[in-house]
């Protein structure tokens, strides 16, 4: 792992030597969380024939729709695509492959590889189509539904507030996939708007501890504002 | 007068008990929002990671990192709490949930439900909805009687993929409020006006009708 | 589940209830984060044949050590039982049933009951006595352990603080297994020094939501103190 | 004149890199607490929930909720958290603890570990040694070189039963530090002043000792 005094380092070195095909896990539900500077840094860095792990596909241009309407995405893991009419467009003329988990599902999947589990048993779907997918295991009994651990070279993650050990801390509903993300991936790149000294972070407020991330990256407030719409309802 | 949709939300706000965990579905079920009482002891959760949402106040600032899962910007209410997506669906799994609103393509009286796919013409994703339909202690559909097109939404058993079987306890719609019992639906109120013939022939369930306990709402 | 409402109540009504033969799982890795006083009123209660689940057996004539000692406890599964002799003593000799698991899986076990899973797999212990004595299944060509799910009726946690809802909160190395038998039992009874009213807690410190908790029961702080041993090293 | 334990701690303290997150087992590696210069950054993890533990200063006052997992009082230095038993194990399974030392009633020239067990005399439980043992990046076994009968600890197979299969990296003992290696054990450092045949004749297991590139400590 990364040393825990080598992990601040700038977006464009922290992106660049993530290689072509690289399977990706990225944060956010919607635009909260998401961390839209990393992916920018990621379109503009060029990497194609990606395989992206999110919640959803963000909504047409921001975030991972950048990538998905540049054809940088072979492969799309996720819950649901409903607010992005492009990515339910790729995926409906082939251009994008897509694979649908449960969302609670989805979330177990990664937060199984975050904690070095091979996958776990469940009763979600059974008597629907998701669950005639996959293998089945009685156990005293009962009949569970086999879900493997959802692992991935790279996390992109977003938090409000880091150290440069690499501590996070996330807000609101900016948390949801982050923390989950940040342990289950072989290098974990967190973007945060503020970089504070080891210590300067209340120990008890600390949600991802430094141990998991590798890489801290400062970002402007501003990069967040793309996900920025209308106030409705 | 009050729309078809302004009575089914009264309606329906009525299922909510004070001190309950309430999910409130996309669509037509997040507008009960607007209906329940401030003075309750009511959080609502929803399955991005928050647990007692409310509205904003006209006027009220949004702040971008709070959202519900339909991605409307909320905030929170006293005794809210924040966590992430595996917290989320623990709470729903567990059935700590005790209460949702679903909206449904189509549900039937066994109590199967069917909201999230239609095969080539919509499949965006299942999104939380399996879990929630599954697992929630209980299910209260909201939906409209029939489609579009007058089709009946509420059949003797389902035709499109289910989101989960045997999950529904109540339908509500705008012509009458249901309960799935092994014998068929039980109808516990009928709309003000309607007649009982009008309504089974909306309908392609078997319907309980015992005319001289039937409400009317 | 209780209603949000009408959580609060004393600590003698908070466990009265319990039948005897009940599996209960017990907060608290050595003394922090063990509910002492809830432990205490379950000893004056006089329930017998118990099942407990706790990371260790406390330390002589404390905590879960009272229990034992009293001969109330029929089967404790555990991970450790290093700093009580009296625990050892009674499984070496028979009138106590002791299973011991490797703890970050006792904790996993724990956590698998708490969201709803049936159990998970791991590599842990394959190789060692552990994994004789366990199902295993091939995935991918992999051999992964079958750990199932450890479920409870109660769960008797302690935290630093909480509100009438049930919203929980935590201190330093006092969480340990609390926040994971928080979710893992059919009725959650939380002892807490302090009960504010819901919107006192600010909304992202709150570890265990009030969502999984039952009932909140008011302690002295001076409960814990029994745990308090001379300071060494 | 310094004993065999200050010797061999202060030689495993050398194997520490500034930056790694480390592990100190129960027993004698928790003294290498000592032997850590302050203005490394370092950070200790124990497995009840903690990573950036530090001793009391000398008059420092115990929090009676912060102790590690052996039930020593202690604090924490800039950069520590808190956890959850889940969250701790989680970094262990994942290896993101770097360095773990451990004590060992027998390790052999696989690199098997044995210090959970003695059945019959001696069984308390496994504790978080099993997934340490197995999962940690680098595991150095601290421990005497035989045990109090003089019997060699160190093997060419463990009789007891294990804690993990092949998870030693390094074996420091009062008498020498060795590497596992698919060879045998191969000798980088003996004790100040023991000759090559005192210990293998103290040994059990293959040694692989070049006099040539042989250091002392």
């Amino acid at each position: 792992m990364t040393l825990l005094n080598q992990k601040v380092c700038d977006i464009e070195a922290a992106i660049a030597d993530i290689p072509d095909g690289a399977t990706i896990m990225v944060g956010g539900f919607g635009s909260p969380g998401t961390p839209f500077a990393l992916l920018d840094a990621l379109l503009a860095s060029g990497q194609r024939d990606l395989t992206l792990i999110k919640n959803d596909a963000n909504e047409p241009s921001i975030g991972i729709g950048k990538l998905i309407e540049a054809g940088r995405v072979t492969h799309l893991i996720t819950s649901h695509l409903g607010l992005n009419r492009f990515a339910i467009e790729a995926m409906n003329n082939g251009t994008l492959k897509v694979s649908f988990h449960p969302q609670g599902l989805l979330a177990e999947k990664i937060r199984c590889a975050g904690v070095g589990h091979g996958g776990f048993l469940t009763d979600i779907g059974q008597g629907t189509e998701i669950a005639e997918a996959r293998r089945s295991i009685d156990v005293d009994g009962v009949t569970w539904g086999i879900e493997a651990a959802l692992q991935a070279d790279v996390a992109l993650v977003h938090a409000e507030r880091a150290d440069r050990y690499g501590n996070l801390i996330y807000r609101a509903t900016a948390s949801n996939f982050n923390p989950l993300m940040a342990m289950a991936a072989d290098r974990v790149i967190a973007q945060t708007y503020r970089i504070d000294e080891p210590g300067d972070l209340p120990i008890d407020a600390i949600h991802t501890p430094c141990a998991f991330v590798s890489q801290v990256v400062q970002v402007d407030r501003a990069s967040s504002q793309q996900g920025v719409r209308p106030h409705d309802l | 007068m009050i729309s078809d949709q302004q009575r089914m939300l009264t309606r329906a706000a009525r299922e909510v008990i004070d001190g309950q965990i309430v999910n409130l579905g996309i669509g037509l079920p997040t507008r009960l929002f607007h209906y329940l009482p401030d003075d309750m002891d009511v959080l609502v959760h929803s399955e991005n990671g928050v647990l007692g949402c409310r509205l904003l106040d006209s006027g009220e600032q949004p702040d971008i990192d709070m959202i519900d899962s339909g991605g409307t910007y909320i905030t929170t209410r006293a005794g809210a709490s924040v966590f992430d997506s595996a917290t989320s669906f623990a709470m729903i799994r567990r059935s700590r949930v005790d209460l949702t609103f679903m909206g449904a393509f189509e549900v039937d009286q066994q109590g199967n439900l069917a909201n999230w796919k239609i095969p080539g013409k919509f499949s965006p994703g299942i999104g939380g909805a399996m879990e929630l339909a599954q697992k929630v202690a209980r299910l209260v559909v909201l939906c409209s009687h029939n489609d579009k097109h007058g089709n009946p939404k509420i059949l003797s058993r389902c035709q499109l993929p289910l989101t989960a079987s045997r999950c529904v306890s109540r339908i509500i719609t705008e012509k009458a409020v249901m309960d799935v019992t092994p014998e068929g639906l039980d109808v516990v109120e009928i709309a003000e006006g309607l007649s009982v013939e009008a309504l089974r022939e909306a309908t392609d369930a078997t319907l309980l009708i015992d005319e001289s306990r039937l409400g009317r709402f």
